[in-house]
């Protein structure tokens, strides 16, 4: 293979990358943008029991972040595993350490209010 | 180590002699005999199931496997044996099982919250921690003290604490469990004496420069004595108003306080009080919450009513409810 | 070759640019260390936040005091920025001329500098409305979470600024380079935060 | 805050420690003033005598190019052992005085209550984060990188940014001695006690502002390491067959990532509750106290395995070194490091078991602090394993590690009493905790270190250190550590709570009393170190070790002289087996001359360490006296500083392959003049650091 068209070769396979690369991130705003307007819309216009919206709301920021994480920071299962390793660890750790928080601070909430008063 | 852990023991058997109960090792109540069962029942596992088999192999190996011995066998590169290995795991998880299914049951049998089973209702107490005194407000008696905590043998003691300052450590070892006391906040502690005497009472969080002089003598007295105690108390008692209560509150010590309250100095070390509302707790812990300085009037009834009330409690004392 | 490409997450540069390439693989991976250091650091604000919520002392609560349509506009200046960061990065990956690079991360930051302006003026109004640090444990908790990030996307607007001038300066050598792909994942990370802050501060507050 | 605050804020007069002495002459005042200003005069003295000697000698330019702006790893590391031995010396003469107060505490003693406050809180503050953390991170630095074969950490200039940020924090607390009153709230600074209503002063701001600058350098070590050992592995060392020490190292760094923050949040926002009047912590307007308690051990109780773990990776090696043998089940070792990693973020409410919360989140917890018994176990287990068939030679290192073995076990036996809540409601804030807590912190994080320095230091600086006296410094340790801490135990239980400067129970004395006189012999045990140290340095010629492996070592930072090269190896090695230079020793490939040697590219020197250094401690100073013109022009230093940084490109030098080969042949040529000497003769001027090789099974 010439030197010409090795070059040619790898300009053709870059662009088709990069045409792969954009589409990545135009499926990742196009996704956030919904994943935004949807519950804005229903905490403004929607009249719906507040634990139902909150449920929503919660669900709808999760699929969003895993949207961020796969379209813009390009995290998926074929990368070199320390990288996923890392940020699997780093939520686990995020999980204990907020859900333990909150159930610790409940108890004592509920445990630590003046009898006879709400 | 043996040696040492039998010096403590001596030592400890000294400490029960003195006239004060300083700890759970010489119980004053059901609670703090559990506790003394469970440590003594957690030290004794240890003991046989890790130290003792540690402590006699590390000194046999170390010595016969000492440079200077060339008899045994020598295996520099001997690493690895799927029996010692499993050996090693499973002793610490059968003993860890074991020991988790103590604590479960003893944690929740021992919660601090849980009222004690008794025929008889227990005594309301409402303690408030301040800069370096506590406060014991009997709201049914219509009474309150500095120094003493008197409680009835035989009877649950319910107690309901908060703090005016900062975080504080209730503590009585030898009847049962320390809990926090809280600005703002309260926090909730069953005890019971079983017999007659004085235990030592304490703040074990670190509060400021009196923190080493703020103790008290909870004092289990029989209950015809507790009447008299109560009757002693509102005889003798300085009134719990508004004026008292803002000296209380300053930053001093036990001995501080009497000095500053002349009337308080014929009781033997301790400060007494009349007319103790039942207000006056939720009213310091919602000033605490509120950052207000002064509490407001209704916080001190008048002075009939609150006695009217301490009597119709105690024409309840003692009697099965 | 595709193996090559996602070698590492987050923006990667191509084989094509060979010892810059390699080179990335540490210094990435150390940033995302840190990334999810700092991401604890805004976990434990917000379990703070959320264990102040009924502590408003008697003071105004999130329904007295958020502007969804504020929050909204905002939300949408922070993602736009996030997809115009990654044209920059399209521009970096693909050797695309510096002055398409520079282009987009100027636009980048004028979203972000849009950004802490409509936020500025949410805390403004906050003001107004008694809505101060200090009225209340609730928000303290608040002005501890938000301005939080702010902050960070103050650091980022800085960092970018001074990222354009490396640019300039020095053209597109190795440590510019990855020092616009450590700012790319900087800028795509504090939009998720941003979605936790607006979901549960702001929406979970207005329910 | 008060913007029109004078030119120097808070500070006056009265800030200095014999204020008070002069203005009020009390027999009381002038026993605390003495000692106040007798240990800032010791600062003062020790300042000026340093600035007089390097003058002196000419030596400030060596310590600023060969030292302060070294990015090298082991220059870093050495720094943080000095940082932590000086420390050391303070905490510990901190401890014998309250140890001497408490003995004669009996209805008063010579100290006032506040002054007994001061001390605890820096005791406690300096022996974590300025003691047990320097040492730890600086042993790390120092044996890491050359245990997995590499030149370097991954970012040497944030490693020295880090020892930069640690330096401002030590500082910092040293200047509280003279300038200002440090914190009574003891070391974790429990709110509302440390809110501006109940503590105006400066103490809780020197406090706040040690912490974030340690606790930031911590984060910033943390990642390195981890990075490091991720990727910057020699080729061939897979995960299972890294040196322990490292695998501990590995964890440590994690927990130092993540438990860091936590603290950050904390100290943050006390600093905000008491700067700009926040409501995060106080009693009023919502504040929460409790939150402070939960923050603070969910970045404590990591903090303790982040201690521990490196020695009990230095506990792997020793032991392994000095019984002449493979270490014993190293896969569980490695299994029970990472368990302990994982472990020790759910268990941090054992640390308030009595606030008040409901009883499963105690039994929860409670089991799960139990459960780190378990891997912790097993270690005990195989090290004993290890000896088992093994040649044990009672070097100090092992007189250290086989001390700790018993000690451990018996602090660990407490910590299971502790982690009973029913057991914790009697005997937690009494002294029983205090000596719990030191029962697993002395023997398992400074006997550790103490371990790993003499076990290190013939290869940090090329000759042994005297054994005789570091025999007689580890016997003073560990009988004075049981005669310090074992009457504790039952003074906890006699109802002693923590922290109590008085007391007016006859029946504590005698127990006070032993535990005084064996905090004596601790000191003398420090003295004896001390001495040590001279005695070697005074007889250096005799006992050098430039050839470089003086204990039979097995891990790769003895396959190479001692001192090493900057660049660590002058060819990197390539590695096949656990116990790497074990493996080349046997196989003959230890001392070999390479073909060919290649230019080898190393960082170059950066002023970003003491720069970072001063600015930070300049602007830490500025906040606790509310000195707001220093607080700004700092804080735009330390962002002009970074932005510089970032436009800075000449970074690298080249060390030329003509230099490496002169300097390996050199070593090499040692290597071939030294007799090879038996495990009899270490201990011996004999010893030039060449092992003798002998057929398996046969005693070296």
């Amino acid at each position: 293979m010439s030197e010409q068209a090795h070059n040619m070769e790898s300009q053709t396979k870059a662009a088709q990358e990069e045409r792969k690369e954009f589409r990545s991130y135009a499926w990742g705003i196009g996704l956030a943008l919904l994943l935004t307007v949807v519950p804005f819309g229903l905490v403004q216009w929607m009249a719906m029991p507040r634990v139902t919206l909150l449920i929503i709301i919660g669900a709808f920021a999760l699929v969003q972040m895993l949207v961020h994480f796969r379209f813009f920071l390009h995290i998926g299962f074929r990368q070199k595993r320390e990288d996923l390793q890392l940020i699997l660890f780093s939520t686990v750790l995020l999980i204990i350490m907020v859900a333990g928080t909150i159930w610790i601070m409940a108890s004592l909430a509920t445990r630590m209010a003046l009898p006879g008063s709400p | 180590m043996r040696l040492a852990a039998l010096c403590c023991g001596v030592l400890l058997l000294a400490a029960c002699a003195g006239d004060t109960h300083l700890t759970f090792l010489d119980p004053q109540g059901p609670i703090a005999h559990q506790q003394r069962w469970h440590f003594y029942w957690v030290l004794g596992v240890m003991a046989v199931l890790v130290a003792g088999p540690i402590f006699l192999l590390l000194p046999f190996f170390v010595w016969r496997y000492r440079y200077g011995n060339k008899k045994p066998r020598y295996t520099p590169k001997w690493e690895y044996s799927t029996l010692l290995e499993i050996m090693s795991w499973s002793g610490p998880i059968v003993i860890v099982i074991v020991l988790a299914v103590f604590v479960w049951r003893d944690t929740h049998k021992l919660d601090p919250y849980k009222p004690i089973a008794s025929d008889q209702a227990p005594l309301q107490v409402q303690v408030i921690g301040y800069d370096w005194k506590w406060l014991f407000i009997y709201p049914d008696q219509g009474i309150a003290g500095v120094g003493t905590l008197a409680l009835p043998v035989g009877r649950p003691v319910f107690l309901h604490m908060t703090s005016a300052t900062v975080m504080q450590s209730f503590f009585i070892p030898a009847l049962g469990s320390q809990i926090y006391a809280m600005g703002g906040m309260v926090s909730q502690l069953n005890l019971e004496a079983s017999k007659p005497g004085k235990s030592l009472g304490e703040n074990t969080m670190y509060n400021g420069n009196g923190f080493h002089q703020q103790k008290f003598t909870a004092v289990a007295m029989l209950p015809a004595d507790f009447k008299a105690w109560v009757r002693k108390v509102r005889a003798t008692g300085l009134p719990l108003n508004a004026q008292n209560l803002k000296v209380l509150a300053q930053r001093s010590t036990r001995a501080d306080l009497i000095a500053a309250l002349p009337g308080a100095r014929s009781m033997a070390g301790n400060v007494y009080f009349t007319s103790a509302s039942k207000s006056l707790f939720p009213a310091v812990v919602k000033a605490t919450m509120d950052g207000t300085p002064t509490l407001p009037e209704s916080a001190f009834e008048h002075r009939h009513t609150a006695t009217q009330s301490g009597d119709a409690a105690d024409a309840a004392t003692g009697k099965p409810r | 070759m595709s193996e090559q490409a996602i070698k590492h997450p987050g923006l990667n540069l191509g084989p094509a640019h060979g010892k810059d390439d390699e080179a990335a693989g540490t210094v990435m991976f150390g940033f995302w260390v840190f990334l999810m250091s700092d991401a604890i650091l805004f976990a434990m604000v917000f379990a703070t936040y959320v264990t102040s919520l009924h502590a408003t002392a008697g003071g105004p609560g999130p329904r007295d005091l958020y502007d969804i349509k504020s929050v909204f506009i905002e939300t949408m200046l922070l993602l736009a920025s996030s997809f115009t960061f990654g044209m920059a990065s399209l521009a970096l990956k693909y050797k695309h001329r510096k002055a398409r690079l520079i282009g987009w991360m100027v636009v980048t930051l004028v979203l972000g500098v849009a950004f802490l302006g409509f936020e500025l003026h949410d805390f403004s109004s906050m003001f107004v409305k008694g809505g101060v640090p200090s009225r209340s444990g609730f928000l303290s908790a608040f002005f501890d979470l938000v301005p939080l990030h702010g902050l960070h996307v103050t650091a980022g607007g800085i960092w970018l600024i001074c990222l354009v001038g490396q640019i300039v300066r020095y053209g597109l050598d190795t440590k510019t380079k990855l020092g616009i792909m450590r700012l790319a994942l900087f800028w795509h990370f504090l939009d998720i935060v941003w979605i936790a802050i607006f979901s549960v501060v702001y929406l979970a507050g207005l329910t | 805050m008060n913007i029109v605050d004078p030119p120097l804020g808070r500070l006056q007069w009265s800030s200095l420690p014999f204020w008070d002495m002069l203005q009020h002459p009390t027999k009381g005042n002038i026993i605390n003033g003495l000692i106040a200003t007798g240990a800032a005069s010791l600062v003062v003295i020790g300042a000026i005598a340093l600035v007089v000697l390097l003058t002196k000698y000419k030596l400030w330019r060596p310590l600023w190019s060969n030292w302060l702006t070294s990015p090298d790893h082991k220059k870093i590391g050495i720094m943080y052992v000095v940082i932590a031995l000086v420390m050391l010396a303070r905490a510990l003469i901190e401890a014998v005085l309250m140890r001497g107060q408490q003995a004669f505490g009996l209805g008063g003693g010579f100290l006032s209550p506040e002054h007994f406050a001061q001390l605890f809180s820096t005791h406690g503050t300096i022996m974590i984060f300025f003691m047990a953390m320097p040492f730890l991170t600086g042993v790390i630095n120092y044996v890491m990188p050359m245990q997995i074969g590499a030149r370097d950490v991954s970012f040497p200039v944030l490693n020295s940014i880090s020892l930069g940020l640690t330096a401002a924090g030590a500082a910092l607390v040293m200047v509280s001695l003279v300038i200002g009153k440090f914190s009574t709230g003891g070391w974790f600074g429990y709110p509302p006690y440390t809110e501006a209503n109940f503590s105006p002063g400066v103490g809780p701001d020197y406090w706040i502002w040690a912490l974030s600058l340690a606790g930031l350098g911590s984060t910033l070590t943390g990642i390195n390491f981890a990075v490091t050992i991720y990727k910057e592995r020699a080729p061939g060392m897979q995960w299972m067959r890294m040196p322990l020490f490292t695998w501990t190292a590995l964890c440590t760094a994690i927990i130092m990532i993540f438990a860091m923050p936590p603290l950050t949040v904390a100290t943050a926002q006390l600093a905000l509750d008491r700067y700009l009047g926040f409501h995060y912590f106080t009693n009023a307007l919502g504040g929460n106290m409790m939150n402070f308690a939960n923050l603070f051990w969910l970045f404590g109780h990591p903090e303790v395995y982040i201690l521990i773990l490196p020695a009990f990776g230095v506990y792997s090696e020793t032991i392994s070194t000095f019984s002449g043998k493979a270490l014993f089940g190293y896969r569980s070792l490695v299994m029970a490091t990472m368990a302990i990693a994982l472990l020790s973020f759910t268990v941090w409410l054992h640390h308030f078991f009595t606030m008040g919360q409901n009883a499963n989140i105690n039994a929860v917890f409670g089991i799960a602090s139990m459960l780190i018994g378990i891997p912790t176990g097993v270690k005990i287990y195989d090290w004993m394993w290890t000896m088992f068939r093994g040649r044990v030679r009672f070097t100090v290192p092992m007189v250290y590690a086989l001390g700790f073995i018993v000690l451990f076990v018996l602090g660990g036996m407490s910590g299971i009493l502790l982690a009973n809540p029913t057991i914790d409601y009697q005997v937690h804030n009494t002294v029983f905790l205090v000596a719990h807590f030191h029962n697993v912190a002395v023997p398992g994080v400074l006997f550790g270190m103490l371990s790993a320095y003499h076990f290190w230091f013939p290869k940090a600086f090329g000759f042994r250190l005297n054994e005789r006296w570091g025999m007689i410094s580890a016997l003073c340790w560990i009988f004075g550590f049981v005669g310090a801490f074992f009457p504790l135990y039952a003074l906890g239980i006699m109802g002693l709570p923590r922290r109590t400067v008085a007391y007016t129970e006859a029946r504590y004395v005698p127990l006070e009393w032993m535990a005084f006189l064996g905090a004596l012999l601790i000191l003398v045990a420090l003295l004896a170190l001390l001495w040590q140290l001279w005695l070697s340095i005074r007889d250096r010629a005799d006992n050098r070790v430039f050839v470089g492996d003086p204990w039979a070592g097995r891990s790769l930072e003895w396959a190479n002289s001692a001192p090493p090269p900057e660049y660590n190896f002058a060819v990197i090695p390539q590695i096949e087996s656990r116990d790497a230079f074990t493996a080349a020793k046997e196989q003959g490939r230890a001392y070999l001359r390479p073909d060919t040697y290649v230019d080898i590219e190393l960082p170059k020197n950066s002023a970003m360490g003491p720069a970072i250094a001063a600015i930070s401690f300049a602007l830490a100073f500025g906040l606790v006296w509310h000195i707001w013109w220093l607080v700004i022009l700092c804080f735009l230093a330390a962002i002009a500083s970074m932005i510089i940084r970032g436009f800075a490109r000449d970074t690298r030098r080249i060390v030329s392959a003509q230099q490496v080969r002169q300097e390996h042949h050199r070593w090499i040529d040692a290597v071939d003049q030294a007799t090879a000497i038996s495990r009899a003769d270490e201990c011996t001027s004999v010893n030039v650091g060449l092992a003798r090789q002998e057929a398996d099974g046969v005693v070296p």
